[in-house]
């Protein structure tokens, strides 16, 4: 294999994560993220990028092809080059980064989007379950991740109160950050006392319902520093994902996640930041040991997803996140982490470093 | 941009569709309807219930089944206080991994339950057959607490 | 159950339904809604792009070509041109509207862009690209938010359109002068 | 830049109204081991793979790649799962390229499906949702003006359609896999078929079919060690526009037109008719190949239709530049694989795999996929030389 082009990731904008964004359409959901990662780079629109790419999922609002509508906001005459994956935006980068590396393009921009008010998410995601023996049966997500929880609660590997915590860090984190959906300062006790949802879990534990989109802009570092920008490079990036049998796997552990940062180059130095797309307190602490971040590691500054959770942008948001600590000088070196199905299936580990 | 009232109403996205099993799935719900289960022996020897077609590790296709119990141990388990519509049960039950003896790995259905604190890892439950059993995945209605201590 | 169900029920199971039904509380765009507002007054509207000066119907909220938000609310005529159609022979689920029936798409004076409506009132056969229609809306107390407050478009007696002009007329109208 | 990459194996189902006897991992999966076989590989030589579909209510699975993921050998890999509307069969193929042209990927394995029979995909999407503006007619509903404002302008007599439609289903007689077998097809047959949508008709329309189909696309470095010869991938390129916009020209699309040209540059194409031994072109609406015809440059504008009618596109008639050898989708349709049959079709031409519906010799073979309003288009040309 040739030496592969490096990429950097110039720009990056999230909408604030709204329990609903009322009346907003895909259109309307999409077009002022596009706008401030133009910009931000001082691009027009998407005739100035070489690649288009984004996620997101019909389901959610239910409705088809709502990618097709996202179109309408791009500015797409004369006709570009675009894609769309039915998976969080992160995988849209992911396809994106694949492009240029081949070098079919110096540019791209990702976006990922989703109102997931107008349905009951966790229902709706129940679909995405075997459907010959899950589905039928409408185990919803939140249900799954209190079986996880309390395997890992019964192998003595987490407490109630170690949730909690993950919980409170979450809350006080996002305090600084205004596009969070819950944040505020509270304590372990306080979060204890409150009754359970879904014994083992207490709804603190679950993520909000969120309505938002998220852009990025990436670039090759040559084409990122024609523009000017300040830039930092994603030096590898990397995805995987598990059978689907639930009970075959070691839900205590994210085989996957370690898999996919192993092959994104993570051990290669030190993690001054992560952001884990973890939508269950316990599935950080999961995360976090499976990529074995230590105290040297700020996780989830921004308060993760448990702060606000855009469901098909989360994932870009992460990495986005991380993008703007380093470019802020907050750290030198960050991992993003990205997942997708029930109980961590899949996972996409994004490693990124200040230029 | 001048605003409106938002406009939003209540919309249904439904359609009943027609499965087809294929040979591993059709033989467990066949089976199912007459009121026995079976498992399926994986590439390394274990017993997965329900069926998969093809193995975890190897992606081989699949066929030695092998009947197993209708009574199994529950390996993880969640208590829902307030079922949603859409769930098999209205009253509060748990959702659980149950692993049927004879089998290896558990299968994921509800436990029919008073109580939370009817509940714990390690119980033994065993199967509620559907009144009218057809090859579906509900003809198991449910489990329920098999009256045996651990 | 008889011997005899028993006996049928014996049959391997190869199928399942899957009925999935989702309930969702669906809401229109802040473009759409101003659009259905309008509807709702008897008024058909679209929104006129800033960049490209193009109006289009119905709105969205961008303007497609130019990726930009469209604000700027034009009041459309009730006249339009035909700019292509279909006779179709195949009903549509969940209409009442009996085949065969038009289906055209229809650039009302004042816009840039076709919107896709019923064509009535009519010889199917003698309906054609460059044809002059009208909106026919239902009785003013039925309306609603709704696109079918117009219940078809209808024939008019004006002169044909050429076709380098349809998607051209002024809100004015076209009286066959170029 | 771009690393080579081949077709080293493509596998297909047969395509059927209903595949009654699969689950929808078992009708991904015989595609899946039908490529595998081709290229001499298992499931434990794959690097990553690539899953595409059309709209997840075809199947009402959501996201449905996490339950395929144990039938496809995918525990481990990355999974990919790609929708662009009725282009992903094209598109999925091209990102799956992209995963070795890269230089990530060795070897990967790409899937695309449609069961279609687990619901009936025109109207599982047309649940009317609140506030719709647009009257809903179905697919033919929203093709069928176009197809009358092509006729209008290039004066086409009104049974170049019916032409296409006999000859896509003879061509499709050659091909065992196809779903309309018709190899007695007339033109009286398909002129007195049901109108469905003015100026359409019912034989001149594509089936709903369940079908999967497979590629396997390896690196320079991984070709040599399969058995049989490779389709080295020459060019490859997408293009989308907005469904609707002021001035679009719908009839010859813009992002066809760019598209086309993008493939032909990359592949050193002039003159497609020409230099082209065959074409597999997604022609869902018999209309569409005069239409595409000249979109893709085989002919000037206005003229395509005059190559439908002198046979220049049917194998039977020996025509210079046979289009859908294999029946095309007018013989088998499973949305969401439909645009890679095309691709890989092409690849099993230049690879002198093609059986009963092999063109003589071919060397140099396109694949097309189009989607959405005609705004989605995926094209790639691979040959049997390497570039």
């Amino acid at each position: 294999m040739s030496a592969q082009r490096e990429i950097a990731i110039v720009a990056f904008h999230q909408s604030p994560c709204q329990a609903s964004a009322g009346a907003a359409n895909e259109v309307e959901l999409i077009m002022p993220e596009l706008r401030a990662v133009f910009d931000q780079v001082g691009l027009a629109n998407a005739q100035d990028v070489d690649f288009v790419c984004s996620g997101s999922c019909d389901y959610l609002q239910g409705a088809a092809f709502a990618f097709v509508a996202g179109v309408d906001a791009l500015g797409a005459v004369p006709p570009i080059r675009e894609s769309h994956v039915e998976m969080d935006a992160a995988w849209a980068l992911y396809e994106a980064v694949l492009k240029i590396r081949m070098g079919h393009a110096d540019s791209a921009l990702i976006y990922g989007f989703a109102k997931s008010s107008p349905g009951e998410l966790p229902i709706v995601l129940s679909q995405q379950l075997d459907p010959y023996y899950l589905a039928p049966l409408w185990v919803d997500t939140v249900s799954l991740a209190a079986l996880q929880a309390r395997l890992m609660l019964d192998a003595g590997l987490i407490t109630e109160g170690d949730m909690a915590e993950v919980v409170k860090r979450s809350r006080r984190n996002a305090m600084t950050n205004p596009l969070a959906q819950l944040a505020g300062e509270t304590s372990v006790a306080d979060l204890l006392a409150k009754p359970h949802y879904l014994s083992p879990l207490r709804r603190h534990d679950c993520c909000p319902v969120s309505d938002g989109a998220a852009a990025m802009i990436i670039a090759t570092v040559e084409q990122a520093k024609a523009w000017g920008m300040p830039y930092v490079r994603l030096s590898g990036i990397d995805h995987r994902i598990e059978s689907h049998n639930l009970c075959l796997r070691d839900l205590t552990d994210s085989v996957s996640t370690r898999k996919a940062a192993a092959a994104a180059g993570m051990n290669a130095g030190a993690v001054d930041v992560a952001e884990l797309y973890a939508p269950f307190s316990h599935q950080e602490i999961i995360l976090s040991r499976a990529l074995g971040l230590g105290e040297d590691t700020r996780v989830n500054p921004s308060g993760g997803v448990l702060a606000g959770n855009l469901m098909m942008a989360s994932g870009l948001s992460r990495i986005g996140e991380v993008f703007q600590r380093i470019v802020a000088g907050e750290a030198g070196r960050g991992v993003a982490h990205a997942t997708n199905g029930p109980c961590l299936q899949q996972n996409l580990v994004a490693v990124l470093e200040a230029a | 941009m001048t605003d409106v009232d938002v406009l939003s109403e209540a919309f249904e996205l439904g359609f009943t569709y027609t499965r087809s099993t294929g040979p591993v799935m059709g033989r467990f719900l066949t089976a199912l309807r007459d009121k026995r289960i079976e498992g399926i022996r994986a590439s390394d020897g274990r017993v997965i219930v329900p069926p998969m077609e093809y193995d975890p590790e190897t992606a081989a296709a699949l066929d030695e089944f092998v009947e197993v119990g209708q009574e199994g141990e529950v390996m993880s388990w969640c208590w829902v206080s307030e079922p949603r519509r859409a769930h098999p049960l209205q009253q509060p039950f748990a959702w659980a991994m149950i692993k049927l003896d004879g089998a290896d790995v558990a299968m994921i259905h509800c436990i029919a339950a008073t109580d939370e604190a009817a509940l714990h890892t390690g119980a033994r439950v065993k199967v509620r057959w559907a009144d009218e059993p057809r090859g579906h995945i509900s003809d198991i209605a449910c489990f329920e607490l098999a009256g045996v201590a651990p | 159950m008889s011997e005899d169900n028993n006996a049928q029920a014996r049959e391997p199971v190869t199928g399942m339904d899957a009925p999935i039904y989702l309930q969702y509380q669906f809401t229109a765009g802040r473009a759409p809604s101003r659009f259905l507002h309008a509807l709702k007054q008897g008024r058909l509207t679209g929104q006129r792009c800033p960049g490209c000066s193009q109006v289009y119907i119905p709105p969205r909220g961008s303007c497609p070509a130019c990726g930009i938000a469209t604000d700027e609310e034009v009041t459309l005529s009730n006249k339009a041109t035909v700019q292509s159609f279909t006779i179709v022979y195949i009903p549509i689920p969940g209409n009442p509207i009996k085949p065969p029936y038009i289906v055209a798409n229809l650039v009302p004076d004042g816009a840039n862009i076709s919107f896709i409506h019923l064509l009535s009132d009519c010889v199917n056969e003698e309906v054609h690209i460059g044809q002059r229609v009208e909106a026919v809306w239902k009785p003013a107390q039925e309306w609603d938010y709704k696109m079918d407050n117009i219940l078809y478009y209808r024939p008019l007696e004006e002169p044909d359109v050429p076709v380098e002009l349809i998607g051209r007329l002024p809100v004015e109208g076209w009286e066959g002068q170029a | 830049m771009a690393q080579l990459a081949a077709v080293i194996g493509t596998g297909q189902t047969r395509y059927k109204t209903r595949r009654g006897d699969v689950s929808i991992a078992g009708l991904l999966r015989e595609a899946a081991v039908n490529a595998l076989e081709d290229a001499g590989l298992g499931f434990e030589d794959i690097d990553a793979v690539v899953i595409g579909k059309a709209p997840d209510m075809f199947e009402g699975i959501v996201m449905p790649e996490c339950y395929l993921a144990d039938a496809l050998g995918a525990n481990g890999k990355p999974m990919l799962r790609v929708h662009t509307a009725g282009s992903v069969g094209g598109s999925t193929a091209l990102v799956a390229a992209s995963h070795v042209q890269s230089g990530t990927f060795r070897r990967v394995l790409t899937v695309t499906f449609e069961k279609q029979s687990e619901s009936n995909a025109m109207w599982a999407l047309s649940t009317p949702q609140p506030f719709a503006v647009h009257l809903n007619a179905g697919a033919g509903g929203y093709f069928a003006p176009i197809i009358r404002e092509y006729m209008r302008r290039s004066g086409a007599p009104y049974d170049v359609g019916i032409k296409v439609a006999v000859k896509d289903r003879l061509h499709g007689a050659r091909n065992p896999l196809a779903h309309l077998q018709k190899p007695d097809i007339t033109l009286q047959e398909v002129e007195e078929s049901m109108m469905l949508w003015d100026p359409i008709r019912l034989l001149e329309a594509c089936p709903s079919s369940d079908g999967a189909c497979a590629m396997v696309i390896a690196a320079e470095d991984a070709v040599d060690s399969s058995p049989r010869p490779p389709a080295w991938i020459r060019g490859g390129a997408m293009r989308s526009e907005p469904t609707m916009y002021a001035g679009r020209e719908e009839v010859n699309p813009r992002a066809g037109r760019d598209c086309a040209a993008d493939v032909y540059a990359q592949a050193g194409i002039r003159d497609p008719r020409r230099e082209l031994d065959c074409a597999e072109i997604y022609v869902p609406f018999s209309w569409y190949e005069p239409m595409w015809l000249e979109n893709l440059g085989f002919a000037e504008e206005g003229q395509g239709w005059r190559l439908t009618m002198e046979g220049a596109t049917s194998m039977d008639e020996g025509g210079d530049i046979p289009w859908n050898p294999s029946g095309g989708v007018l013989s088998s349709n499973p949305i969401g694989a439909s645009g890679m049959i095309r691709f890989a079709e092409a690849a099993r031409q230049v690879r002198g795999d093609a059986g009963a519906h092999q063109v003589e010799g071919a060397r140099l073979a396109m694949g097309h996929a189009y989607g959405g309003g005609a705004q989605f288009f995926a094209m790639w040309i691979v040959g049997a030389d390497k570039p």
